[in-house]
């Protein structure tokens, strides 16, 4: 290619509080080729985005559009050369409609008021792309978080973006919606636009990208093209040693009895849910994003109200009221939104880990912050969190906070594991480490149930998957029935009848 | 939360250097130095030390003021609570009870119940902390005008007079009473599970209750220390004045807030100390003292003490960025 | 004024019994239930002579622009007469005026409104409070020496009235010199804080010059605390202060805003609904409490709650007389 | 990027934005609503000229200062020196106003000082990045301060024929408190105005988005401080006459409103005619009370528990869904 690049970084570092996070790192992103950024979490992907978009300043080395030398980037210069960033539904607001959030920042102006119906027809268009057909007044607090991811990707498609950069952008979404986004970025790139797509689902990143770079520790240690490369050259080159199979092998481990059935369940969207969860297995739970998956596995940890005709959970009949009763009952929630559900970001990392021991222990027993600062090392070494355990959480990276979220329940063995989306942004090494201790976690003759909008996750990986649609479990597919189609259509069931009618 | 890193003795100490009690603390005593020098007598140690004795009562409050600001709340009664203790508390007394430590428990109950109700309104009515405390204020007066007045029983209590005036070796009692306290606090706060839920509930409650952090019950024991605490500022007030009347607990409110703020506890909930509550309170009775014996006019004095804290918080009131 | 002519606002169309409005600004603190008390004792009395039909109160917590917004629902309820407290000398003074145009009688006590669109305002005068008070303390210290002067709250008329009263005297004597101002709510514990801090910036006091008796007991009870003689102060007659003076001896003088103003505030207005003259102004004038009788005050203290301010005795024959000087 | 179509232009989206908001303050609205019936039965005066423009009198200053800890709290800022801002305002009025500067004079200072005070406390609270509470804790003693060297005691005076029209038989308040809403919908039109709830709830990410965070806020702050200063303009019209303390009362009660309106502490959260509705029912509860008969006690009780319900019972229903 003898064009410049659209957007570059020319041997930038960065450090933090001392801390290094990127050292002399270059990165070029041409028009018309999707680009993919690897790296473990914490590698620095997010950092380097951040400094190509002008939210954090380089410590030293150059950031460059078209060619030229930028002084000093900055979000409104990035804004003005073109540059669109989907960061990972860190930059919505609530209370504010999906136009309003699509436009902030760029809205188009008419009497120096916002022009809401060239907003609307703006806003509107770029929902079509990615599938988004709500009302765009809604606000965006009503939605799912897999929505508010499409609204992210198209406020940044809103921008007509020349460089559009992904951090992540799939890690939230079922299948059927990444499709979507694959689809509409393989246009884009035929449209000229220089993509740059960060993230650790590699069979996407095989099927859409022509250019990888690869950072470890800050450094990158990769830049080529991706031609005939594949998925274990990608790991290879990101972990830097031979990767093992991504999921365990299966063995069955599931026994009769059953941890938790439910008769006439219902619990905010989900409705008339007959389900046994068996000791020693896992399940799976999938289907569209936002179907009330969540609000199952909320009502089951008596974290939402529910009703049922019948229940037992661990041999006590009656579902638990509250979460406390849950934890006293063996069972332990990991929520998929780490940031707004699963962690307290403000707080040390050990304490983030410790809290649900602080939850059940005696209010006025003394603490021994020796006893707690081991059990937090143990842990972190169990998962690979680097570093002190004093920083705040929100200095990790995003994988890393997901594996404290995870690594809080560890010290109390529960019975019964309810996990919302538990590898969402996880790094292939960590997501093998995670998939390892779910199943021994059920070989261990403990249950299992797994929310995941990762497909290939829960054909690997379960014993049975229920399908979620509109509120009711519609199929339950066994082992022998797994399969990546069975599982989409199961899911889409309701739009092909739409089709039909 | 400096202050508590369990790795190496240097690195400890100069995180306690550089922690905000500290910083809060080197203030009041830059400030006493500097007063000192302006006005012989400020630093005279009588004066110091009954600063520190006023400091008690503002910090009593301030105690229950960070648990609540800690939990992501704010307690807008307390000034009215104060009240109410030393009102009712010459309205409780009993024969059957030489040393009046009967009646001052059964006040004490009386505003930790009140509190507890602050609780119910917030965990289960779902209202928010500074209209359920606003409206409990608003009862408290009603309350007031009911009780205020009736009684011509003068505080004839043991206890809360020895509380106001005695000095055992030397230390004005309510200054012990604070001390005591303070170590109690500090014990609850950064050494029990119980105050590790308070920091989790204030920083995300959400996050917090999925990790099985019993939000009501943590909620009414929250308000009720605060309660607990602005009853035991009322009894040591109405010892240090002789006599309680409708009005001795309004300065307070704005106060206990201030104390709390200027000690480094964040507002928004979730992150502080009572570490930094105590030198707070300490420096602004500082401040009240120092500009009382400025000569101006009461205009000028009042845009004075607003500077100073301006001033003060500048040097150490920096809010760290979150979200 | 004319022969008969009625009171000014009143125009004679209304009839007995009569609904009186008691526009309060703040009615939890003790003074104020103590005038309260006085008002509804003097309501069942002139209930009994059907001369009143009810008595409704408004309390306005305090703030001024509540109290216009319930005076004017007074307007609107078209009570016969207004009795008044002012949360502020200035602010009430438009709505008095609507209410005196629609023929209410308008009682105004305690704190004044600066309008003469009243039937009458009532009051001890502040001005003269200073000044008697500055006379006796200078007199009391032998014409010069160091003194500390205690005020109400800032921008407030009464205690800004009171100050101004007060300075001819201080100016006629230069040897008193003014160590120190404060300004506090009507409070002890402000005024105890204060001083106890002014004690110590000053080593040497000879009198303090307390303008409001509150503020006298938090004087005496700082200089009790650190060990300071007492020294000549001016009082007020709260209970507490003169059991402080008794206790201790002290060399004072006090005087007071009776409570019994809400009474005769209650009777005035009836008496001008009734078509009799009022004056404008009546001013009632200051009781002294010193050494000689204070112990006439003491004897009656178990009457008056703890908190509280022991008053003159009166009776409706000290009312026809107030009513009767021009 | 020809991809993204030029679809057909949607004019309804103000509208149904606008609807979208109603949905949170439903509940604030009955309550309010049930409140204006009750006063008009209680006082069927209430619809002649002169008592709706009484009764929206002394709602308005109230109104005013409700929406100017609005929009600071929109912004996740919040003020305690709203009371003492209104009072500087009433002083520099009614020094002014008769004077050689008149009533135009007199009017721009008051905006001057409001804007000048809003500002500097934004840059403080804003740029130096201090506890917006403190800060004005600290900032209402000074302009509390001001506000007596201005004027030491209760005094000044504002020409009757402005007294007359804002404050006189016509509902001059209630035309000029639907002008500012007016202004405020505007200015929520406006990129700024807009950027204010996500300045105020996600300024992160609102930065990374290109909205400028810190001119959104610092605007709030001189816009909030403008509100105060016209609000005590008001009252020194409606009195007549100025006085350094008579604002006091409003620092809690601009707050209580705003958070009776739904406006959360958090920033972003709540809309202005929430922040109206709840000045509106504060307003009311005392004008009710009144006729209703309630002694002092049961005001004090009933006013806490019309506060206290009125956001529970919303609350409650939300809940029970
Ligand atoms: N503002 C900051 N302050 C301190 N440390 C930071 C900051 N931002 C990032 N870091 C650190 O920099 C490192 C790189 O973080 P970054 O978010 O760039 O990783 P990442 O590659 O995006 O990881 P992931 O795949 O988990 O998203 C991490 O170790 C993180 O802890
Ligand atoms: N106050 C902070 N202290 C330390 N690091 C921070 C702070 N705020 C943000 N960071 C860092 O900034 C980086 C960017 O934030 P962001 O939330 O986008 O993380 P991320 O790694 O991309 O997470 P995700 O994978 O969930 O998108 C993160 O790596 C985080 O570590
Ligand atoms: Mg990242
Ligand atoms: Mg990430």
């Amino acid at each position: 290619m003898t064009t410049a690049p659209l957007l570059a970084a020319r041997g930038v570092s960065k450090a933090f509080f001392g801390n290094p996070v990127l050292r002399d790192v270059s990165i070029a992103l041409q028009p018309g080729r999707v680009h993919a950024l690897l790296g473990e979490n914490g590698a620095g992907k997010s950092t380097l985005i951040n400094l190509l978009s002008g939210a954090l300043r380089p410590d030293s080395g150059t950031i460059e559009v078209d060619g030229r030398a930028v002084a000093r980037m900055t979000p409104a210069l990035a804004r003005q050369a073109g540059i669109a960033v989907v960061q990972q539904e860190l930059s919505l607001t609530a209370s504010l409609s999906i136009a309003e959030n699509i436009g902030i920042g760029a809205y188009p102006k008419r009497f120096g008021l916002v022009d809401y119906k060239e907003l609307a027809a703006r806003a509107k268009a770029a929902c079509k792309l990615v599938g988004l057909d709500e009302p765009l007044s809604t606000p965006v607090g009503n939605l799912s978080l897999g929505r508010r991811q499409m609204v992210e990707i198209a406020k940044a498609l809103y921008r007509r973006p020349r460089v559009l950069i992904l951090d992540e952008p799939t890690s939230s979404l079922s299948a059927t919606e990444t499709k979507i986004l694959t689809d509409l970025l393989g246009r884009l790139r035929g449209e000229g636009v220089a993509i740059l797509y960060i993230s650790h689902r590699l069979n996407e990143v095989m099927a859409l990208c022509q250019h990888v770079t690869v950072l470890k520790d800050g450094t990158r240690t990769a830049d080529r093209s991706l031609e005939g490369t594949d998925a274990t050259g990608l790991v290879r080159l990101m972990v830097g040693r031979d990767p093992g199979d991504l999921f365990p092998k299966w063995q069955p481990s599931a026994s009769p009895g059953a941890a938790i059935s439910v008769r006439g369940f219902s619990a905010g969207l989900m409705h008339d849910v007959e389900l046994d969860i068996r000791t020693g297995e896992v399940l799976g739970i999938g289907g569209l994003v936002g179907q009330g998956q969540e609000d199952l596995l909320l009502g089951l940890y008596g974290a939402i109200p529910a009703r049922t005709a019948s229940a037992t959970v661990n041999g006590v009949s009656g579902l638990p009221g509250n979460v406390p009763k849950a934890n006293a009952l063996g069972l332990a929630y990991v929520p998929a939104d780490r940031k707004r559900e699963g962690l307290h970001l403000i707080h040390p990392i050990i304490t983030n880990m410790m809290l649900p021991a602080f939850a059940r222990l005696p209010s006025l027993k003394l603490r021994s912050r020796k006893a707690e600062g081991e059990k937090g090392r143990g842990l972190a070494a169990q998962l690979s969190i680097k570093g002190d355990l004093q920083r705040p959480a929100q200095a990790l990276s995003g994988g890393n906070q997901q594996k404290v979220a995870l690594a809080k329940w560890m010290p109390h063995d529960p019975l019964v594991l309810l996990l919302n989306d538990p590898t969402r942004g996880v790094d292939v090494e960590t997501k093998r480490e995670i998939y390892l201790m779910l199943r021994a976690f059920a070989a261990a003759g403990k249950a299992v149930v797994l929310l995941s909008s990762d497909t290939p996750e829960l054909v690997h990986l379960c014993d049975r998957v229920a399908v979620v649609r509109e509120g009711r479990v519609v199929r339950m597919l066994e082992r022998a029935a797994l399969s990546e189609e069975a599982i989409v259509s199961a899911a889409m069931g309701a739009e092909r009848r739409k089709v039909a009618a | 939360m400096t202050a508590w890193t369990d790795s190496a003795g240097g690195r400890r100490a100069r995180a306690i250097l550089t922690s905000r009690p500290f910083l809060t603390l080197a203030i009041v005593v830059a400030v006493w130095i500097a007063a000192s020098f302006a006005s012989r007598g400020f630093g005279a140690y009588g004066h110091l030390r009954y600063l520190v004795e006023l400091g008690a009562v503002i910090g009593l409050v301030a105690a229950g003021q960070t648990f609540v600001v800690i939990a992501g709340g704010i307690d807008l009664s307390v000034a009215a609570i104060v009240t109410v203790s030393a009102i009712s508390l010459p309205l409780l007394s009993w024969q059957a009870d030489p040393t009046g430590l009967a009646s001052v428990l059964a006040v004490l109950a009386l505003t930790t119940a009140i509190g507890v109700i602050n609780g119910l309104g917030v965990a289960l009515l779902r209202v928010h902390p500074m209209i359920m405390t606003l409206a409990m204020a608003t009862f408290l007066q009603g309350l007031l005008i009911i009780i205020a007045g009736g009684s011509a029983v003068t505080a004839e209590n043991l206890l809360v007079h020895w509380l106001g005036n005695a000095r055992p070796a030397g230390i004005p009692a309510g200054i012990l009473l604070w001390i005591a306290v303070s170590v109690l606090v500090l014990t609850l706060m950064h050494a029990t599970p119980f105050g590790a839920r308070i920091f989790a509930m204030g920083a995300n409650p959400l996050a917090a209750s999925l990790s099985g952090v019993p939000i009501t019950s943590t909620t009414l024991a929250v308000y009720g220390i605060s309660g607990f605490t602005a009853g035991l500022a009322g009894v040591l007030v109405l010892g240090m004045n002789g006599q309680g009347y409708v009005g001795i607990g309004d300065p307070y409110l704005l106060a206990s807030i201030a104390a709390v703020v200027l000690g480094g506890t964040s507002i928004l909930g979730g992150l502080g100390t009572y570490a930094g509550t105590i030198p707070g309170a300490i420096l602004l009775v500082t401040i009240t003292a120092l500009i009382t014996v400025v000569n101006a006019s009461p205009g000028w004095r009042s845009i004075l003490f607003g500077s100073l804290i301006l001033g003060l918080l500048l040097l150490s009131g920096r809010e760290r960025a979150r979200r | 004024s004319q022969a008969n002519a009625a009171a000014k606002c009143v125009k004679g169309d209304r009839k007995a019994p009569y609904t009186i409005g008691w526009a309060n600004i703040y009615s939890v603190p003790t003074w104020m239930k103590q005038t309260q008390g006085t008002i509804e004792a003097e309501v069942e009395a002139l209930k009994k002579q059907g001369l009143v039909d009810k008595l409704v109160v408004t309390d306005a917590q305090g703030d001024a622009n509540v109290q216009i917004q319930q005076i004017q629902s007074m307007i609107d309820s078209n009570v016969d007469a207004i009795i008044l407290i002012a949360g502020s000398s200035t602010a009430p003074a438009r709505v008095i005026a609507d209410a005196c145009a629609k023929g209410i009688a308008i009682i105004n006590f305690d704190s004044l409104v600066d309008t003469d669109q009243v039937t009458a305002k009532v009051n001890t005068d502040s001005s003269q409070w200073g000044d008697q008070a500055a006379k006796f303390l200078i007199d009391a210290i032998g014409g010069k020496g160091k003194i500390l002067i205690l005020n109400g709250p800032a921008g407030v008329s009464v205690s800004d009235d009171r100050r101004k009263g007060a300075d001819a005297e201080l100016k006629a004597h230069p040897d008193v010199k003014i160590l120190a101002e404060t300004n506090t709510p009507y409070n002890v514990a402000p005024a105890q804080e204060a001083v106890t801090s002014l004690l110590f910036a000053n080593p040497e006091i000879d009198g303090i010059l307390s303008l409001g008796g509150a503020l006298s007991a938090g004087a005496v009870l700082a200089l009790d605390k650190q060990g300071r003689d007492q020294v000549p102060i001016t009082g007020e007659n709260a209970r507490q202060f003169l059991e402080l003076w008794k206790e201790k001896g002290l060399k004072s003088w006090a005087t007071m805003q009776p409570n019994w103003l809400g009474a005769f505030a209650t009777y005035t207005a009836v008496q001008a609904l009734e078509g009799k003259d009022v004056p404008a102004f009546v001013k009632i004038p200051l009781p002294v409490i010193d050494n000689s009788n204070i112990d006439q005050y003491l004897a009656r203290a178990k009457d008056f709650p703890a908190d509280g301010y022991i008053y003159s005795p009166y009776d409706e024959e000290l009312f026809k007389k107030l009513l009767a000087q021009k | 990027m020809s991809i993204i179509p030029s679809a057909r232009a949607d004019g309804a989206l103000y509208w149904q934005v606008q609807a979208r908001r109603n949905i949170g303050v439903r509940s604030l609205f009955l309550v309010v609503l049930a409140f204006l019936i009750a006063y008009a039965v209680l006082f069927p005066g209430l619809f002649t000229v002169s008592g709706f423009a009484k009764f929206t009198q002394s709602w308005f200053p109230l109104a005013l200062v409700a929406m100017a800890q609005a929009i600071l709290m929109l912004t996740g800022g919040i003020s305690l020196a709203i009371g003492a801002t209104v009072s500087l305002g009433a002083v520099i009025a009614a020094t002014t106003m008769a004077g050689p500067l008149g009533v135009p004079g007199g009017a721009a200072a008051v905006a001057l000082a409001g804007l000048g005070i809003g500002a500097a406390t934004g840059f403080i609270v804003v740029r130096l990045r201090l506890p917006a509470i403190v800060v004005t804790l600290a900032g209402s003693f000074i302009i509390g301060g001001a506000a007596l060297l201005v004027l030491p005691r209760p005094g000044g005076a504002v020409p009757a024929w402005l007294s007359d029209l804002l404050a006189g038989d016509t509902p001059a308040a209630f035309v000029l408190l639907m002008a500012i809403v007016l202004l405020w919908k505007l200015y929520l039109a406006t990129p700024l105005g807009l950027s204010l709830y996500a300045a105020g709830e996600n300024p992160v990410g609102a930065y990374r988005s290109g909205v400028p965070v810190d001119a959104a806020r610092v605007a709030a702050y001189a816009i909030s401080g403008l509100l105060s200063t016209g609000a005590g303009l008001f009252v020194a019209a409606q009195t007549g006459s100025g006085d350094p303390v008579i604002g006091n009362a409003f620092t809690l009660n601009s707050i209580a409103a705003a958070v009776l309106g739904g406006i959360g502490f958090l920033g972003g959260q709540g809309t202005m005619r929430g922040a109206l509705a709840g000045s509106l029912l504060l307003s009311l509860m005392i004008s009710v009370m009144f006729f209703l008969g309630f002694t002092p006690v049961a005001q004090y009780v009933a006013q806490g528990l019309i506060i206290i319900g009125a956001v529970a019972i919303p609350q409650f229903r939300k809940v029970q869904q």
